[in-house]
């Protein structure tokens, strides 16, 4: 095998063949994968399935904190604990752009496959594309997942009711922050590193803790911000947050104030809210806070009756200002 | 000392002078806060939903962004069309709508355009391309051209010679004069832009006070800095005093930045300038000196664009003396929003429309 | 307009320093200000530093507000 | 909404969601879609899940006989018919270039949707990622897919005996080549189109009338040499095909004796290899011929005991010869 | 007629023909198909699978993608690290390698590299791109290097000059006198080159028989033509005639074509060549004229290219001299494959050693 | 080496003719080939036509190889 993909890798001929069986099958290796057929066999548990994709077009491919490979794992096993969803299994379709390094590609498997095994998901089912010098940013991964609703939870963005707690997993903004960052162009330098992480063992502890959580969603592309309005036309509610509780790296803070950005809306890819009543509260927190991914979980606001289907936040001054939807990405300005 | 900022936003402070304005009882006063910046702060932080209903904040020309007349957009639009041209902006300029397209949309379509946090990061670019021509899309006050004008000098001192400016860059004084002399136009008194004032200095302002009759306080950008300026304000129209005070020392100089100036005045000189919704202002603007026509777009370049007239029913213009607010546009929220700007007003993260929609509690 | 932000000057060189914002560092141009020294705070927009910021004045101007007493007073 | 995609399509803000809203949801309607959550819950009925993923990265995106869209599906659903399974569930995944017709984009979406209630599947999970003009080639799609094997069904492509026939559905190498003239270079017209067509149906047809099928493979990339060889290597057999038996339109076969290309190596979208006991094969090709797409089916060769892991054909003169597996892409030759 | 393809692919007539040879009941012969075309329609319709075992293939030197040596490779490869240098090449040669790398490996690097289905595309590649120098690998023998010269030609006629050709091309007499010479092979007839004499003609084969005692037959591509020829020869050799005959009337007369030679001999003259794993044969090469120097990629770029020795361990030499089977090379099946290939004989969809692994039923 | 294949000319132009090859098109040069007519079989090599193809030959080839006898009759 040579040392960069081409072309013939993608033709679906031996060399694909050969890139299958030595770096992905080597790296996800679990007895589902090894069927050879067009589509994967299984059995799952009684209950309902949960099923989601995300592609993942990241770029840089490799950033502090992971790379393309773990994130396509984290988020999308985390948006089936997202739904309360123990995941089970993943597909993977790789679009590869010619010429990319075969060992980046061996190192970005073997951060799916570590990732996968550290959630106890099994990646079963895959696709090798390779798209000519040019047509592609070096490598895009899709991933889809089946998860199974254990019986007794449910959970959705429509299920936030007034007088319930909003938490925050930990630190907002570090991942889009460092991302940001990692492009050429803006020169700041910082220790910021991507949250990127794995969420649904902790989502698991948390929702066999308290089983009446209302609403799991982790704030990705559009950050918090985004994430919370969604809820609130979902669940036409309002949702009120407080400046001063919401967690945010002075770094993170730092960069956002030179280039005119809000934290708010810095994408996370290791952060899960969670809406619950209030008399969950405290059991949830005391599980998070024992979790690697959840020591810095904190309330950070409340549901409210009006105004419905918006997001305000309370500042330092006392008053109340709107939280939009994000308009467009945030772009760096400076007058 | 911690940073400088966050000692500024400290609440228990806020708090207090949120208080402090909540027991003003006097007659209704009417504040502009001149600065799209200003602005910005004053709905981030809330500033607007924490005044008594007698202390009213308006919006001035103050943000580059929504100054900048269509033909600007339109003529950048036409530079990005050409094969060999490497358009340079500033993040702001990328959504605001010319006569039928913005930036963002080129670029979408494949026009070379690059996002830059310094004009400085051109040169570079430049260097990089020596078969394209790089063209910085300048506009800004007295605090931005001092950069443009020092990329200019750079790129002549290092030979870099395919760099230009396509410049719009405005100056303060003669703007707000005009404010002062409309008869339309109903203020109290200014919140002067701060870091237009770190340049600057404070004369000008000395000047507004004693020949216009108007007060003003130069202000941070800052919760306590906006509030502070605010009571300052309301206190000194109560007892009637037309005075200039600077509530930012810490930056803010008497006599400001002489080296940032001398680079301005190097490249660049006054002239007459076009504001978006406003008009001819004479002596308000800046153009390239004849020493520097090399970098200069407008004489370089072969730009074909008819002035346009202010997209219809649009009242930026209006919104951007403190005449009207946006929610007196009948655009406003309906067809003109963030995703669909129709004036500049609502697509700079600073204009007046664009914080109204994202942030007032009342929309 | 213009936005800017204070950094502190925690490097120097001929043209050129390096400001830290709440730990993200930026190389910003002197060039528009003169006699920058390590441990100032500057004021960077556009990546230039365009004034130095006083501390003496910033603790000043907060022992006034922490001070503000009511309108008719101040 | 503008005419073309911008990256605030892919922000993950108001864009993202009204696009999502004003074209897939509108194209892809169905009850399940519209939950709103992270991901989609559901039930679905006893028996084997089969799961399968695949990207899509034609170009041209438009072509003769089909769009990437209605490719996206077919691809998918095919996949899931080749386990024998009922496809119940798509997700799809879409990779846009900035500044992609949005006219185009709701073409594709609409052929997908049509594809979609065709065969009865329900596109219910998605995502959108917008990246920087020149990022991508115009457009890649993704799909997984979900479906349920009915008990009694085995099939695999390690399944096939010594003594069973192989049948394809119909004539081979439309959609390769035609795809490959659509390119720009060839200059080279004809009338050939993509076969690309959804065969669940028929395959269901299929297995309802002889359940004893033992392999089914849909001949895609690297074509109907390539895909055998894999049954070969799967079951430890040998396959026979006879060269004058494999159906190929005078068109395509034109066009490969031009550029010194085979037919067996061309790519197809719409037909099924089917390995099945003699006894069966007329109840089958009964069946098929009778299916839309299924009306040139034929037998074209036969499992055979050795040499194993090898696909042999008899050629017009009597004598055998190898038929490997694709290596690299098939290139245009001319000495 | 139909299509002048499937009426000599009739199984019937193949099966008889088959019949016939496989009633061949005397000494053993050794033919060689000196075209790679021959190569592979021999293996794609299975006919060394019919033969019987006294009727011995060999494979010649027919295939100008295995007869160019690594140094062609890597002087394509050093044009196309040149910024503003377009390749374009037939699909063949993407695969071979040269000393370290192949153009396909750079074209997935980024290296602009094109392929073409006919030299004269590469015109419009050149007019599309006046920035660029388009260079057009031209390799091939008499068949092909007619339509090289014609795109020099049109190139200089449409004043496109961003055009050249790097050159490699050869003829066939020389290198079949060298086979005829030499004494360790061992053939006893030619199947020659049916497309290659319909451009020269038949005259040369007539040389071969009458000065070096070869009989040969010219053949069609066709199942049934190559069965022919072979019949032929078994048959002309048996009998002791030693002639060359024409199997491939409806399409190769014995005057060749005209117009074609004149152009091939207007732009090409005649030199020595280095033929790959054969070495150097006076007089079998084809280099431009000094008229068309200015599209002579040899003489207008600077190429450093040392001229490196054939890969270690490769028969290709042997193969293409029909001294060797590919499965005597150690190589074979082992190390070098269609995926991994050591020599051009394994890369060429026609060369030998290809055939050998694809379509062998004994690999 | 040297890949060629007949094809039926259906339409001529000036210094072009396009061939069909079982219902393929593509355009190729008469540059190399006088005299090349609207019927005319011709052999395509490199998108160029460089012979006619005799069908009086063609017949009378498949005739011989039809009636071939055994190698000693040859
Ligand atoms: S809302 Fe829009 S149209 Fe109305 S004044 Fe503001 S920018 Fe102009
Ligand atoms: S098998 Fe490979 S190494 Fe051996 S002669 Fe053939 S090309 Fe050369
Ligand atoms: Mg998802
Ligand atoms: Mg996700
Ligand atoms: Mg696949
Ligand atoms: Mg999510
Ligand atoms: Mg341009
Ligand atoms: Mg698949
Ligand atoms: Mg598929
Ligand atoms: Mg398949
Ligand atoms: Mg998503
Ligand atoms: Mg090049």
């Amino acid at each position: 095998m040579k040392d960069i993909i081409t072309l013939a890798h993608g033709s679906g001929g031996k060399l694909t063949h050969e890139l299958v069986r030595e770096i992905f099958n080597k790296h996800f290796a679990n007895d589902t994968l090894l069927q050879g057929n067009d589509a994967t066999c299984f059995d799952v548990p009684q209950g309902k399935i949960a099923f989601t994709t995300d592609s993942f077009v990241i770029s840089p491919v490799f950033f502090k904190g992971g790379n393309i490979g773990k994130l396509s794992v984290c988020g999308t096993v985390n948006d089936l604990a997202a739904c309360g969803a123990h995941p089970m299994y993943l597909s993977c379709g790789f679009i590869i752009e010619e010429g990319f390094p075969l060992a980046d590609l061996e190192r970005i498997a073997a951060s799916m496959g570590e990732t996968a095994r550290e959630c106890g998901v099994k990646i079963v089912a895959g696709d090798t594309k390779v798209v000519q010098k040019g047509a592609a940013d070096k490598v895009f991964i899709n991933t889809s997942g089946i998860g199974v609703v254990p019986a007794g939870i449910n959970i959705s963005g429509s299920n936030a009711k007034p007088g319930d707690k909003v938490i925050i997993t930990g630190y907002i903004g570090d991942h889009g922050c460092s991302i940001l960052l990692e492009r050429e162009g803006l020169d700041i330098s910082s220790d910021i590193q991507s949250d990127c992480a794995p969420l649904s063992g902790m989502m698991g502890e948390v929702l066999a803790a308290a089983s009446d959580v209302h609403v799991l969603r982790d704030p990705t592309r559009g950050g918090l911000g985004t994430t919370l309005n969604e809820i609130a036309i979902q669940s036409n509610v309002g949702i009120r947050i407080f400046e001063e509780k919401i967690p945010v790296r002075n770094e993170v803070r730092g960069v956002c104030e030179l280039l005119g950005m809000d934290p708010l809306y810095m994408a996370n890819e290791g952060k899960m809210i969670i809406i619950a009543p209030e008399a969950s509260v405290n059991t949830i927190l005391e599980v998070l806070k024992k979790q690697r991914y959840g020591v810095d979980s904190c309330v950070i606001g409340e549901v409210i009756d009006t105004p419905a289907k918006r997001v305000v936040m309370k500042t330092v001054t006392g008053g109340s200002r709107i939280v939009d939807m994000l308009t467009g990405d945030q772009l760096p300005r400076i007058c | 000392m911690n940073n400088l900022i966050d000692e500024f936003r400290n609440s228990d402070t806020a708090r207090k002078m949120v208080r402090i304005l909540s027991e003003y009882k006097g007659r209704p006063v009417n504040l502009m806060e001149v600065c799209g910046t200003h602005t910005m702060s004053i709905f981030r932080f809330g500033i607007r939903d924490v005044l008594p209903e007698s202390v009213r904040l308006l919006s001035g020309p103050g943000c580059p962004v929504c100054v900048t007349p269509n033909y600007f957009i339109d003529a950048a639009i036409e530079l990005s069309k050409m094969d060999d041209v490497i358009i340079t902006t500033f993040g702001d300029m990328m959504r605001v709508p010319g006569n039928g397209s913005s930036l963002l949309e080129q670029k979408a379509s494949g026009k070379d355009i690059r996002i830059v946090y310094s004009p400085l990061d051109s040169l570079k670019i430049a260097a990089n391309n020596p078969d394209k021509k790089v063209v910085f899309l300048s506009v800004g006050f007295e605090t931005t051209t001092p950069v443009s004008a020092l990329t200019v000098i750079k790129a002549k001192e290092e030979g870099i010679n395919n760099f230009y400016l396509l410049s719009a860059n405005k100056t303060m004084p003669e703007v707000l004069k005009t404010l002062c002399l409309d008869p339309e136009v109903n203020i109290d008194g200014f919140i002067y832009p701060g870091h237009v004032s770190v340049i600057t200095g404070t004369a000008m302002y000395d000047e507004i006070a004693e020949k216009y009759g108007m007060p003003g306080v130069i202000a941070g950008f800052e919760p306590l800095d906006i509030l502070h300026a605010i009571i300052r304000l309301v206190s000194n129209i109560m007892s009637g005093r037309v005075l200039s005070e600077n509530g930012y020392k810490r930056a803010v100089n008497p006599e400001g930045n002489p080296v940032a100036l001398a680079r301005l005045y190097e490249v660049f000189e006054p002239c007459d300038a076009r504001w978006r919704g406003i008009g001819l202002i004479p002596g308000s603007g800046l153009k390239m000196r004849d020493a520097y026509a090399d970098y200069d777009a407008w004489k370089v370049f072969d730009i074909q664009v008819t002035d346009h007239s202010d997209p219809k029913g649009c009242l930026c213009g209006e919104v951007l003396k403190g005449k009207r607010t946006p929610k007196e546009c009948k655009l406003f929220n309906t067809i003109c929003t963030p995703e669909n700007p129709v004036g500049a007003c609502m697509v700079s993260s600073e204009g007046t429309c664009a914080a109204y929609y994202k942030y007032d509690m009342k929309r | 307009m213009c936005l800017a932000i204070p950094g502190k000057v925690v490097k120097i060189t001929e043209k050129t320093c390096v400001v830290d914002i709440m730990g993200a560092e930026r190389e910003a141009s002197t060039e528009l200000l003169d006699g920058v020294k390590v441990g100032d705070y500057v004021l960077v927009h556009a990546g230039c530093a365009i004034q130095k910021m006083d501390e003496q004045e910033a603790l000043d101007t907060i022992r006034m507000f922490e001070e503000m007493k009511d309108i008719a007073h101040e």
